[in-house]
């Protein structure tokens, strides 16, 4: 099959798919008014229920959180896939240790002004300060562990386009990343079998809530929050890790 | 509101072709950004602040972060290969 | 045709991402694709659980009971956006290896795969 | 409809340049391009935050300022050293 027919045969589908669509599209309500009783139900409930003003956040970690525990899981093993695809071989690692020094296959190293370099270090703290504050604040503005930990896990690269390589290297190779990713996903597992151990369902919110507004509020909502934040700051730093790993050996090689 | 939801919209669909039609890898990285920008504006215009802030951090950051590293690392093999094919 | 226009825009955007990976000729050109194919989700979920006027679910400034948006399907859309990057994750780290084992980076090359 | 969601209204128009910027011509184009956009809409954020009177909402923005800002200097540096 050839790339015109290939096309051919997709615009012929995409055709047909899109008349049925539409067609269907025409007789939903319109967009404007929804109608559905849940979403009215929860967004009532939830305040009073659980003591979290961030009623996505409460659906997310309490009401939906077994689903949340799955997908928890599939970053586990997505990132556990990374590490498999992307780890060095053996016969790999030995040629790039016996490879001499290439210095025209890297761009030349250009330089880099000072004002990046003290801006990126100053902003470092700043970024990890204000992560973690996203991340613990879920339960009352928007917020949450998964967007609080991709903030933390993005902040090491500041380093490394600071050139302050030597940093980057030890934060993010540290063995204590890959615990924490452990840590995070177990911790998860762990709350909601907490609440077998009491007597009642799983993952059932069984700490005391707290006052509605109150930064240790909501029970396990902030709980579970903070640990996904922790799985998933291990869980990106540990990407971010495997794809640089060549570029870092071979950056090393040239520096020495 | 309406309007600017709608206007919104209308430009997502209009860039998502544009995107798709790029054929350098790097350019579609950049327009990809621009794409995940977009998404988090329509968001929160659309009441759904949560949703965007984490289109914030994953659309706009962690996604062309990711896939601007795979480009690195898929080109430095190659030259990598390239220094070794000329020395043999 | 207004009364139903994110519907509309979902459906262009699914049929955009799945011409871009119909023609790619680069791994990583269908992986694009893929993310811009599945926001297509986004905008269907948003269209479903949004209501004119309606507030944001979030009760940290306002008094429980006015009118709000679904936080349902915010939520889904939530697990969507998280789903996203973890897919793309992996899909790249593939993209890489298939690039290191074959040298190549373009779908239709991939044949030295077939069984 | 308040002044600052009539002005957030007005201002997203200048989002059509900024596609142009972003989606065309060469990287570096594109990267001044996202920049661009990254601050139009940090604006357009506070505006509609303002506007919507919910003033928790201020995260955004603030989270976005910072995150473009480090952001558009790790593509600026790869796209230097390494594209």
């Amino acid at each position: 099959m050839t790339r015109k027919h290939r096309l051919l045969l997709f615009l012929i589908g995409a055709i047909g798919a899109g008349f049925v669509y539409c067609a269907g599209a025409g007789n939903m309500p319109p967009w404007t008014q929804y109608r559905g009783p849940y979403g009215d139900v929860i967004a009532g409930l939830a305040v009073f229920q659980r003591h979290a003003t961030d009623t996505v956040n409460a659906i997310t970690y309490d009401y939906r959180g077994f689903d949340t525990l799955g997908e928890e899981f599939m970053l586990f093993s997505a990132v556990t896939g990374v590490m498999l695809l992307l780890r060095p071989e053996k016969d790999e690692k030995d040629a790039s240790a016996k490879e001499p020094r290439n210095p025209a296959s890297f761009r030349d190293r250009a330089a880099l002004s000072e004002t990046v370099q003290v801006f990126t270090t100053a902003v470092f703290g700043l970024w990890v300060l204000f992560g973690i504050y996203i991340g613990t604040h879920g339960q009352l503005t928007p917020g949450g562990g998964f967007q609080g930990g991709v903030i933390i896990a993005a902040a090491p690269m500041l380093l490394y386009i600071a050139e302050n390589t030597d940093a980057f290297r030890r934060i993010v190779s540290h063995p204590f990343v890959e615990l924490l990713e452990g840590f995070g996903a177990a911790a998860y597992a762990l709350i909601g079998l907490a609440a077998l151990a009491v007597g009642v369902p799983f993952l059932t919110n069984i700490l005391p809530l707290g006052t509605t507004g109150n930064v240790f509020s909501s029970g396990t909502i902030a709980l579970i929050s903070a640990c996904v934040g922790i799985e998933v700051t291990a869980a990106f730093t540990l990407v971010i890790f495997e794809y640089l790993r060549e570029i870092l050996s071979r950056e090393k090689n040239q520096e020495d | 509101m309406m309007i600017l939801g709608t206007g919104l919209l209308t430009l997502i669909a209009v860039s998502a072709f544009i995107i798709v039609r790029t054929d350098d890898v790097t350019n579609q990285l950049l327009g990809l950004g621009f794409y995940g920008l977009l998404f988090a504006l329509m968001f929160f215009v659309f009441q759904a602040p949560d949703v965007a802030l984490s289109q914030i951090t994953v659309g706009a950051i962690a996604l062309p972060l990711m896939i601007m590293l795979a480009i690195t690392r898929m080109k430095h093999r190659e030259a990598v290969n390239r220094a070794g094919k000329k020395r043999s | 045709m207004l009364a139903h226009y994110p519907y509309y825009i979902a459906a262009w955007i699914f049929l955009c991402g799945l011409y871009g990976i119909v023609r790619s000729r680069h791994l990583v050109h269908t992986v694009i694709s893929l993310t811009i194919l599945q926001t297509s989700t986004y905008v269907l979920l948003l269209a479903i659980g949004f209501r004119k006027g309606g507030y944001a679910p979030i009760f940290a400034d306002i008094h429980p009971g006015v009118v709000t948006v679904d936080p349902i399907v915010q939520a889904l859309m939530l697990t969507d956006v998280v789903v996203e990057a973890t897919v793309v994750a992996l899909l790249l780290a593939m993209v890489v290896k298939a690039h290191e084992k074959g040298g190549t980076t373009s779908p239709d090359d991939l044949r030295y795969m077939r069984g | 409809m308040n002044p600052w969601l009539l002005t957030a209204t007005v201002a997203g128009a200048s989002l059509i340049p900024c596609a142009f910027a972003c989606l065309r011509g060469s990287p570096e184009r594109r990267l001044v391009g996202l920049e661009m956009t990254g601050i139009i809409v940090v604006i357009l954020l506070i505006l509609l935050t303002i506007g919507y009177g919910r003033l928790p909402f201020i995260d955004m923005p603030l989270s976005l300022a910072l995150l473009s800002f480090g952001a558009g200097l790790v593509f600026a540096r790869f796209l230097e050293k390494h594209l």
